[in-house]
């Protein structure tokens, strides 16, 4: 492990230690000219993981701004852990999608473990309870060993962990093809229920505020994870070992009920959880939002390993974490909520007016940021776009009918097909039902999930046909966003607002890049038709192995409404005798 | 009628429990965290389904050395009904309340879905609304759930009459199919499926109301209408 | 210091789901000389010097660390390295 | 025909929720010596005698019985039993 006393900042300089972290040069100029001077180990690593594209989106930023993101039924659009989009009664719907790809690629079951502890934590820490989840999943062809040990471990991590924090997971998809064969794609994402009133924000305001830390203590897990999460995958990353992060699902479900209690507390200020780039991203994030600074005492931080360097502590991805910021002379209110639930809130740092992110390690200054250039004013590339030749081949192309000798032999090829056969294999693994409100569980159009005590539940449902978005991806993004409101409208609920998980592949190529551009273009010309703004969302990008990138695969999660449980509409024929229409063309 | 609903860290059918006790079956429920718990006082104890400490070690062990368990067994010896539902009922395997133990189920998969069960036994506290060798659909949702005893524990449970359900088509690999067990005495009944998840036609079933109705009804017999 | 080993195995006629699944997967992987296989759980406790440990440990694994209707433990008691 | 005797431990570093619940209980059960718990896999495998058979061993823990990423293994070949 490097150890940061060693690494001076003249040597982090002369032997460009920062592009194994991921930055350019270009970028290492930048970070000195806002510093002033030749920033420290620590603070070039607290640079690289908060520019990385998985916490800065700094190529994908543009794209994202054509996105519709309003309507009347908004209440929380993307930038904060999740969105919001209200149905009535004082009542919000919370949700987001999370891609948890690299992590899963290495180990796969504690990769997909963690990435739905990860986007449970994004609503929750909004304040919500969360009451489902979905996840979207793309694999190689199940011909190799390699390939089902990743299908069967990926789906066992997301039953571990969401069986266990008592989430029911009601739907998802799952597709097999050749071009995720070295990377596969774990897309999770999570809806919760919240009274309006009660929405939090990761905001660290008031001058003198106390910053409290709540959950696991924080290893050596997951170093870098949020840098290594934006390269390409080759050969050598297993054996990366010291990125593996592990979940502990029942950590979990206890930081759920206690922040579900803090909430309440008017000692609570703010809320956010350590997610990639952990301690930094929360901390810098927290307090650039509110326009102020922070100062945090690293030897205060609770640590499950010893001797422990500013550097391996700030990049940690320890899991369950959460950072509160709480009202000076009020911490003892916070505790004692948490220990209730056997965990300890602590204080490591408070709210300064000076803007800038100042870490404290053995009596020494590690770090001195200008906070704002670590979070709200990361830079921004705009990208070179290139239309690839294989569209413009495809183009030209005459259109193809397939000849059907026989239909019903054609019919039983293709359910024996994985994409379409049934996937009560990987269903049947997930607690659906826990809760007890699941009306429709995997198996149908959308789930619905009805609301207690309400008269109206809500449907949801992922989708992407991503073979669609490589022959030509603006129609296919439409495409996407248009099933996913058909499933919507078919289970009887009115399509309200959408989230979105971007992979595709190395964006620094001409060519992915303009078939994120174009994809992004044909769904915000969907959304905007149908009137489902994107409310939040994700980005993954460096989806490649071996230099060949995956299909881009823009994944939609849609919610919808019910408006009375009386709309519900079951996707399957009902009764012998009954009319069967064809609606469209 | 009024119910204890123990949650312990992890429980997660604590609500779901709850619910069926107060919205469902339309009487007085609390949830008591395990630690401040006072079990006097309640008509009925009810151990919900989850994850207690996670299912670390082995489902409900951890659980089951908890103090709170000492109060259930004061409550168990005093003829409180006491039901305790998946990991409910591993809490009452490894507490001893109930004879054997569970073991992974046996294709090693976490299964969730809906089962049928057969009543195997209507004469008891929990059951008597039933019909005997009725067919109930009633959802499963669990990873340890092959339930386990020897050979001589199984004789005793036949011959007490001690197993109250068992599955129509056995999906766990669970011995003689063995889906809910009652102590000698009659007022302690573990069992893998969920009841408190089949109490309303919106959730695909309402099987599982038959039971909380049979506690009722014979708490009132027992006490209401004796009084 | 001590360092305590814990072994826990499934008493004899216990069935092991996970040992039948694990020898099934060695079988189909081409390793047929592999005739059973029995799954256990393996403990490593860390546990500060006292005269009573091996009672101690006694204890705990009849209370928690093992549950006697289906499996058995032994262990062993080291010097530990000192923290 | 040889017992093979196989422990699959966690990788140091690697946090091990299990190991952490189960030190908690002892410690709440009044074993405050008790200072840390990790926990691990215990195989048993009865083999049929073969000349490789701890090359064999050696893969079979590599490709199925410990997840190189995380876990450590360690193993022992003993006479076992004819059967
Ligand atoms: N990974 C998954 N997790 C949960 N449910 C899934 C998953 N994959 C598929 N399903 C469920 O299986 C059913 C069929 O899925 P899919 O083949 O994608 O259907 P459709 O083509 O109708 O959208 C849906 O109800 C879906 O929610």
């Amino acid at each position: 492990m490097l150890q940061a006393p060693e690494i001076t900042p003249e040597l982090v300089e002369q032997d460009k230690v920062y592009q194994e972290m991921g930055l350019t040069d270009k970028e290492y100029d930048m970070i000195k000219d806002i510093m002033g001077r030749r920033p420290n180990f620590t603070e070039i690593g607290i640079f690289s993981v908060m520019w990385s594209e998985h916490c800065s989106y700094k190529t994908s930023k543009p794209l994202l701004k054509k996105f519709p993101t309003d309507g009347p039924q908004v209440v929380q659009g993307p930038g904060e852990g999740a969105g919001v989009v209200d149905i009535g009664d004082g009542q919000g719907v919370v949700f987001k999608v999370e891609s948890h790809n690299h992590p899963s690629a290495v180990e796969p079951y504690q990769g997909a473990a963690t990435g739905v502890g990860g986007i449970i934590r994004d609503v929750f820490s909004m304040g919500a309870r969360p009451i489902a989840s979905l996840n979207s999943l793309r694999f190689g062809n199940l011909h190799t060993g390699r390939v089902k040990y990743l299908f069967d471990e990926v789906v066992h991590g997301i039953a571990g962990y969401g069986n266990c924090v008592g989430v029911p997971t009601v739907g998802g998809e799952v597709q097999f093809d050749d071009c995720y064969e070295g990377n596969p794609l774990v897309n999770a994402m999570c809806v919760g229920l919240i009274d309006t009133k009660d929405i939090q924000k990761g905001i660290a305001s008031g001058l003198g505020n106390t910053i409290m830390y709540v959950g696991s203590k924080t290893g050596r897990d997951g170093i870098h994870g949020a840098t290594f999460a934006s390269e390409d995958l080759s050969e050598d990353s297993e054996s990366k070992r010291s990125n593996v992060q592990v979940g502990d699902p029942f950590m979990e479900k206890l930081l759920i009920e206690a922040c579900l209690e803090v909430i309440h507390s008017d000692a609570l200020v703010g809320i956010q959880d350590m997610g990639a780039a952990g301690l930094t991203s929360s901390a810098s994030e927290m307090a650039s939002k509110a326009g102020m600074g922070m100062e945090m005492n690293l030897d205060l931080i609770p640590q499950r390993e010893e001797n422990m360097t500013a550097y391996e502590m700030m990049l940690s991805e320890s899991q369950e974490r959460m950072l509160l910021c709480v009202k000076q002379g009020e911490e003892q209110e916070i505790v004692d909520i948490f220990k209730k639930y056997g965990l300890e809130a602590v204080a490591v740092g408070q709210v300064t007016d000076d803007k800038m992110f100042r870490l404290l390690h053995k009596g020494e200054v590690v770090a001195d940021i200008p906070v704002d250039n670590l979070a709200e004013d990361a830079p921004i590339f705009h990208k070179e776009s290139k239309v690839p030749s294989f569209y413009e081949e495809y183009q030209r192309m005459p259109a193809y009918t397939p000849e059907v000798k026989d239909h019903a032999e054609t019919l039983k090829k293709l359910l024996q097909q994985p994409t379409i056969a049934s996937k009560e294999y990987v269903y049947d693994q997930y607690d659906s039902m826990v809760q007890a409100n699941t009306v429709f569980s995997p198996g149908s159009d959308a789930a619905v999930v009805r609301v207690r005590g309400y008269d109206k539940a809500i449907a949801m449902t992922t989708d992407c046909n991503s073979r669609y978005i490589h022959l030509d991806p603006e129609a296919g993004g439409k495409i996407a966003v248009a099933e996913t409101a058909r499933n919507i409208v078919a289970s009887g609920a009115k399509p309200l607002a959408l989230t979105d998980g971007l992979n595709f592949g190395n964006p620094d190529k001409p060519e992915n890049f303009w078939q994120m551009e174009k994809s992004v273009e044909g769904m915000s010309a969907a959304s905007l038709k149908l009137n489902t703004p994107v409310i939040s969302g994700n980005v993954s990008l460096y989806n490649e192995s071996n230099g060949q990138a995956i299909f881009p695969t823009p994944v939609v999660g849609m919610v919808g409404l019910h408006e009375s449980l009386d709309h519900i509409t079951p996707s399957h024929f009902q009764q012998e005798g009954d009319l069967i229409y064809v609606i469209g063309k | 009628m009024k119910f204890a609903v123990i949650v312990f860290p992890g429980s997660n059918c604590d609500r779901d429990m709850y619910y069926a006790a107060k919205d469902a079956l339309g009487e007085e429920a609390d949830m008591l965290w395990y630690q401040e718990a006072n079990l006097e006082g309640y008509d009925a104890i009810l151990i919900p389904g989850g994850f207690s400490y996670g299912d670390y070690l082995r489902s409900g062990a951890i659980a089951s050395t908890s103090d709170i368990v000492v109060q259930l067994r004061e409550q168990a010896d005093k003829g409180v009904p006491i039901l305790g539902v998946c990991n409910g009922f591993q809490i009452l395997l490894e507490s001893g309340l109930l004879p054997g133990a569970m073991l992974r189920n046996k294709n090693l998969k976490f299964m969730c879905h809906f089962e049928n069960l057969i009543v195997e036994n209507n004469d008891t506290l929990f059951t008597s609304k039933y019909e005997k060798d009725e067919v109930v659909s009633i959802p499963i949702a669990h990873h340890d759930g092959n339930y386990y005893c020897d050979e001589e524990t199984l004789a005793r449970l036949k011959e007490n009459n001690q197993i109250v359900f068992t599955y129509e088509n056995n999906p766990n690999g669970s011995v003689a199919d063995i889906a809910g067990i009652i102590n000698e005495q009659g007022n302690v009944l573990g069992m893998m499926p969920h009841p408190e998840r089949a109490v309303e036609a919106i959730l695909n079933s309402d099987d599982g109301l038959k039971l909380f109705q049979s506690m009722l009804e014979n708490w009132r017999e027992r006490y209401v209408a004796g009084a | 210091m001590k360092l305590v080993k814990v072994h826990i195995t499934l008493k004899e006629g216990v069935l092991d789901p996970q040992g039948k699944a694990v020898q099934g997967s060695l079988n189909t992987l081409g390793y047929d000389n592999v005739k059973e296989v029995r799954v256990g759980k393996y403990l490593e406790l860390t546990v500060n010097d006292d005269a009573n440990i091996e009672a101690e440990i006694e204890e705990m694994c009849n209370k928690l660390l093992a549950n006697p209707v289906i499996e058995n433990y032994k262990y062993t008691v080291e010097e530990g390295v000192a923290q």
